[in-house]
């Protein structure tokens, strides 16, 4: 019982440490936890990788550096497979703050994959509008975007040869973190272009989409970093996602654990004091 | 595993004030301190410059300024949606509010208040009566037998726990009885929505630890 | 002049702005475009007015001397670098390069999201510390909440891989939250809406007009 | 005063009974004008007829496009126009010949032709929301093909269009009818309560009930009290709500001697605390007692904000800490770190994400609406809680809507579910 009391005392420092080495540790060592990707994340999959080989396709990344952690890694692993399948990427954002993030992310992976910007990827770049942006799409992408993130006039571009509207492309990504994204693409767009939908989205979010992937309005849905590590699972890449997720587990446990542990404690504490 | 320091002075300023704030964990500090008064400076006057920018020049002074150089035909001509002349009347409320500073005539500010109060009351209302209530009580109405046992369960649980849960916030009567059942059984629906709530949070919170420590380690730190 | 004033006012601007969400037509809709406009408009120079207050406040302390007064030192030089810089950078103080930039993301961005991150260490400790099951409702919380968090990480599905599909902790989790977690959301959601719009109409009609009050 | 209250009432009412105005009527026309005889125009759909090929070397210009048709957008102040057409025979995938279409308009058949919009290739609809578009003038459309051949116009015009500003958005009826029931319920008990003169029932909220108690404590450990009014701007009922039941806080405070603090987000907020706190200070009959520097304005920024009242719970110890008001992910942060200071904690938030926080970490917890009971509850003058009756009444007319709506969705009636249905 003494120890209980100890346990029940317990300064909450030690809690902040246990916390702190267990999400620190799996990042410097991978653990390589069990994961089995679960059925949204692999049809999220098996969605771009039945886009035919060299199509366009429209990638919209819908976040800030908030949701960095979360959605970064499945942008990634996204460009990476559609780069593979030498698809013409083409980026946009409507989610205000996110611009120069994601103009880093789809860069970053261009160099890293030979993709050469202008040919294979074009990042169009913030626009404010939110749905207004999403219908205007529709009628002519061009038009909505001018120009390319860097200022270039987007119709000297080899890419945006034979891109007008959704209709040019045989399936939209949205990765998003919340207004606007993946929810406003589904009621604005899907509706009324008809153009098939996989999505990203952070963890919250994820719940919130369920109906949609249970409609059919979207083909595949990644939900938050442990989407992300499926995915990359699926890729065969021991990516951030994926060594983010040991962490993720472990913190889960631990948490879990500490409902249960405080409670004993306390529970313990209270029969010495009343014996 | 090897170390390659960042050479940026930007990438070395945001380490240190995060380990700052980060040190708040051990106990109250002046690292921290130091952090705290930052922030809410440099907070603060973030805010102050953007609503300068983007709402004094954007939409006062630059539509005034419009208004009454002429170069846009007349200044008022509210028949058109342009009622920019009349932006007049904001700027001097929002001058009223500096009123507060001398105590004799403090009582001008209100007149500011009444418009913002007035106005936001009637936004938030309507706004509410749409997206909070018919809506939200058109959402909730489904068939209860679709034909499948397992989505025709989930129908009429989910219309027991939501009109449970909304008995539950009936103030007007002692709540015994069939109230009573009703109040509780609409508790039990609120406590399992709120240990949902919490352990289904846990992750997007450990998400973020982890991004600030992807950040020392590798952008910092250069970890590779 | 005082206070009848004021309480008219309020009431015919959200009466007509209450107006406004049913009438389209321009008699109705321009000046509550304008009314709306001009609320912004004075927020934002409420938003002054508490900047120059923050620097009277912390500018007495250190005067005084308060105890402390090294650190309102700090608040009060980066209130005015910031502004400073913002103001002359001029309209463009958030374009790529500029000096705002630079404070925003190496000061203000790293300092919100490491008070953000300290949430994980929190959760932990509030877990521990304050999840007390004394009650039978407190139980359901707690069974709720841990059923989630191991629902919502690949080691709880992989824990109960040899339960039938619907069974394992991945669908009981998602099951939670569409089905008791939603019911219950949607009647707080309503309760809250009825609550505003009864808050709103008090105010509006001066019912509630206390936040007028103070000496004639 | 009164007066004042009773037209607002007045108006209140009148709103309700003002008939639905004639909702005007989407008009769908198109008057065939004789084609412009300005270009030369290509209407003949075979694949042989000629073509004007002004540029390109040889490549033919577009065939144009046909069937425009104009429908005036409804529910909004006459400021928009939707339009419609069928594609030009040579809008394919793999003719290289047409590039998109312009959309042209004029005050007058004839012309001068403005372009309102360049379009893409596909596209059959566009909704002319131009600035320069105004309500209820006569516009005439036209919808010209262009491609690297040179540009079609099409061989008809399409007007006169007019937009028509109406007098009420057809899509809120629902909204209009549940509003009015509800203002109705909480005006009628309002006046009978005030009629009566006696104060209607109310259940106990064991949360509110709480924040007197924690006062208490304070007092007798000669510690502060900390008050959080969310960290919303004004534009937030729930900060309007807490800024009210401030005052109650602080009359209470008053009365018990004990230091009250208030950090506040936002200017205008700050402004009203302050306000409220002196009001309180003179209700209890001590405005001398006021301090005007126990309210601060602290930063917009959340968790700057966060930073400075976890700051002021490490230094100050207040023994009591108050959380009413809209939170957001720092509510974690601020019932956590209080709970470590062993303070006794009430909270309140509508933010139903964020109540799992405050209801394990904190001793009370008000729920959603109780939130908005609490001035009610607190005051205890009649008309206020009578209004708690008129929100009680709209509860159980939800429970049967709901109720109903749900047996007619079984029974394959989807009436009122498209009824309630809004933009």
């Amino acid at each position: 019982m003494r120890q209980l009391e100890g346990l029940a005392r317990l300064d909450r420092r030690w809690i902040f440490t246990v916390t702190g080495l267990l999400v620190l540790i799996p990042l410097l060592w991978p653990l390589n936890l069990p994961l089995t990707p679960s059925p949204p994340v692999r049809a999220y999959y098996d969605a771009v990788a039945a886009v035919p080989d060299g199509s366009h396709v429209l990638v919209s990344c819908d976040f800030d550096p908030a949701a960095r952690p979360e959605l970064e890694p499945m942008t990634r692993t996204t460009l990476r497979q559609l780069f593979a399948k030498r698809c013409k990427v083409v980026v946009v954002v409507l989610y205000p703050g996110g611009a120069r993030l994601v103009d880093q992310i789809v860069r970053e992976v261009a160099t890293e994959r030979g993709a050469l910007y202008g040919t294979d990827l074009v990042n169009l770049g913030f626009k404010a509008g939110n749905e207004a942006v999403m219908v205007l799409m529709g009628q002519s992408i061009p038009n909505t975007f001018p120009r390319d993130q860097n200022g270039l006039d987007v119709g000297t571009l080899p890419i945006m040869r034979g891109v007008r509207n959704y209709s040019s492309f045989p399936l939209l990504v949205s990765i998003s973190t919340g207004y606007p994204g993946t929810k406003e693409y589904v009621q604005q767009v899907q509706g009324r272009f008809h153009i098939p939908i996989a999505a990203g989205v952070t963890a919250v979010a994820a719940p919130t989409m369920y109906p949609y992937l249970q409609s059919g309005q979207l083909l595949g849905l990644l939900g938050g970093m442990a989407g992300a590590a499926e995915y990359e699972r699926l890729m065969h890449e021991s990516g951030p996602a994926s060594r983010g997720m040991d962490a993720q587990s472990l913190a889960h446990v631990f948490v879990a654990l500490c409902i249960v542990l405080g409670n004993v404690a306390q529970w313990g504490w209270k029969r010495r004091e009343g014996a | 595993m090897s170390l390659h320091p960042s050479h940026d002075l930007g990438v070395w300023v945001a380490a240190a004030l995060t380990l700052c704030i980060f040190s708040f964990l051990y106990k109250d500090n002046p690292f921290y301190k130091f952090a705290e008064h930052l922030f809410v400076g440099v907070s603060a006057g973030y805010y102050l410059v953007l609503s300068f920018w983007t709402v004094l020049v954007a939409n006062l002074w630059d539509p005034l300024l419009a208004a009454f150089s002429g170069s846009h035909g007349s200044p008022v001509a509210v028949r058109l949606g342009d009622y920019r002349a009349f932006l007049l009347l904001p700027a001097l409320l929002g001058v009223l509010l500096f009123s507060r500073f001398v105590p004799r005539v403090s009582w001008l500010a209100r007149w500011s208040l009444a418009l913002i109060i007035g106005a936001y009351a009637g936004l938030k209302t309507t706004g509410f009566a749409q997206g909070d209530f018919v809506a939200q009580v058109q959402g909730s109405i489904q068939p209860l037998w679709t034909g499948q046992w397992g989505t025709s369960l989930n129908a009429c649980i989910f219309t027991a726990g939501l009109l449970a849960t909304l008995l539950f916030f009936y103030f007007s009567r002692e709540h015994k009885g069939a109230l009573g059942g009703a109040s509780k059984a609409g508790m039990y629906f609120l406590m399992v929505s709120f240990g949902a709530g919490y352990g289904y949070t846990v992750m997007s919170r450990i998400s973020l630890l982890i991004g600030r420590l992807q950040f020392l380690l590798y952008d910092w730190l250069g970890l590779r | 002049m005082k206070r009848e004033f004021p309480l008219f006012v309020t009431a015919a601007i959200g009466l007509f702005m209450i107006l406004s969400f049913f009438v389209p037509h321009q008699a109705v809709s321009v000046p509550a475009d304008f009314f709306q406009q001009s609320a912004v408009i004075v927020v934002a120079f409420g938003i002054v007015l508490g900047g120059a207050n923050l620097l009277r406040v912390n500018l007495e302390a250190v005067l005084k001397r308060q105890a402390g007064w090294p650190y309102r030192l700090v608040l009060i030089a980066g209130l005015l670098v910031m502004v400073l810089v913002g103001l002359i950078e001029g309209r463009d103080f958030q374009a790529a390069g500029t000096r705002s930039t630079w404070i925003y993301d190496q000061v203000y961005s790293p300092m919100s999201s490491a008070m953000f991150a300290l949430l994980a260490f929190f959760i932990a400790s509030a877990a521990f510390r304050a999840f007390r099951i004394r009650t039978p409702e407190a139980g359901l919380l707690a069974l709720a909440a841990f059923l989630v968090m191991l629902g919502r990480v690949p080691l709880g599905n992989a824990l109960t891989a040899w339960l039938p599909e619907d069974l394992r902790l991945g669908s009981v989790a998602e099951w939670i939250l569409r089905v008791p977690q939603n019911a219950a959301n949607r009647a707080i959601l309503i309760g809250a809406a009825l609550g505003v719009m009864a808050t709103g109409l008090r105010v509006i009609l001066g019912i509630e007009r206390s936040y007028l009050s103070g000496e004639e | 005063m009164l007066s004042c209250r009773t037209a607002s009432v007045l108006a209140i009412l009148l709103l309700g009974i003002v008939p639905g105005a004639p909702a005007a009527l989407a008009q769908s026309q198109v008057i065939i004008v004789p084609p412009p005889v300005i270009q030369p125009a290509s209407p003949s759909a075979g694949s042989e007829a000629p073509r004007n090929a002004t540029a390109g070397g040889g490549t033919p210009a577009p065939r144009p496009a046909r069937g425009l048709n104009w429908e005036d957008v409804p529910d909004d102040a006459g400021r928009a126009l939707d339009l419609t057409w069928q594609l030009s025979p040579d809008d394919t995938l793999h003719l290289p010949l047409l590039q998109g279409y312009h959309v042209m308009r004029s005050e007058n058949p004839g012309g001068p032709w403005t372009r309102v919009d360049s379009l893409a290739a596909g596209v059959s609809s566009y909704r002319d929301q131009s600035v320069t578009l105004r309500r209820d003038l006569p516009y005439f459309y036209r919808i010209d093909a262009f491609g690297p051949g040179g540009v079609t116009p099409q061989g008809s015009v399409t007007g006169p269009a007019i937009a028509v500003s109406q007098w009420f958005n057809h899509t809120r009826w629902s909204v209009l009818a549940l509003t009015m029931l509800l203002f109705t319920f909480v005006l009628f008990f309002i006046q009978s309560a005030q009629g009566e003169g006696k104060t209607p029932f109310v259940r106990r909220i064991p949360g509110i009930d709480a924040i007197e108690e924690a006062i208490g404590r304070a007092t007798e450990m000669g510690r502060p009290v900390l008050y959080v009014p969310g960290i919303q701007d004004i534009d937030e009922m729930q900060t309007v709500q807490s800024l009210i039941i401030l005052e109650s806080v602080a009359k209470t405070t008053a009365r018990y001697q004990t230091p009250l603090k208030v950090p506040v987000t936002y200017p205008i907020p700050f402004t009203i605390a302050q306000e409220m706190v002196k009001g309180g200070y003179l209700q209890a009959g001590r405005p001398e007692q006021y301090d005007p520097d126990c309210v601060q304005f602290v930063s917009p920024e959340q968790f700057a904000y966060v930073a400075a009242v976890t700051g002021i719970m490490m230094r100050d110890r207040p023994a009591a800490h108050i959380f009413l008001g809209a939170f957001f992910a720092e509510s974690l942060l601020l019932a956590e770190t209080g709970f470590a200071t062993g303070a006794i904690q009430v909270a309140g938030t509508a933010n139903a994400n964020q109540l799992p926080f405050f209801v394990v970490a904190c001793d009370y917890t008000l729920i959603g609406e109780e939130l908005f009971a609490a001035s009610a509850y607190l005051s205890g003058e009649p008309k206020l809680v009578g209004s708690l009756k008129g929100a009680d009444l709209m509860k159980l007319v939800i429970l049967v809507v709901v109720l109903a709506g749900c047996l007619l969705e079984t029974l394959g009636y989807h009436g009122l579910t498209q009824w309630l249905a809004t933009q």
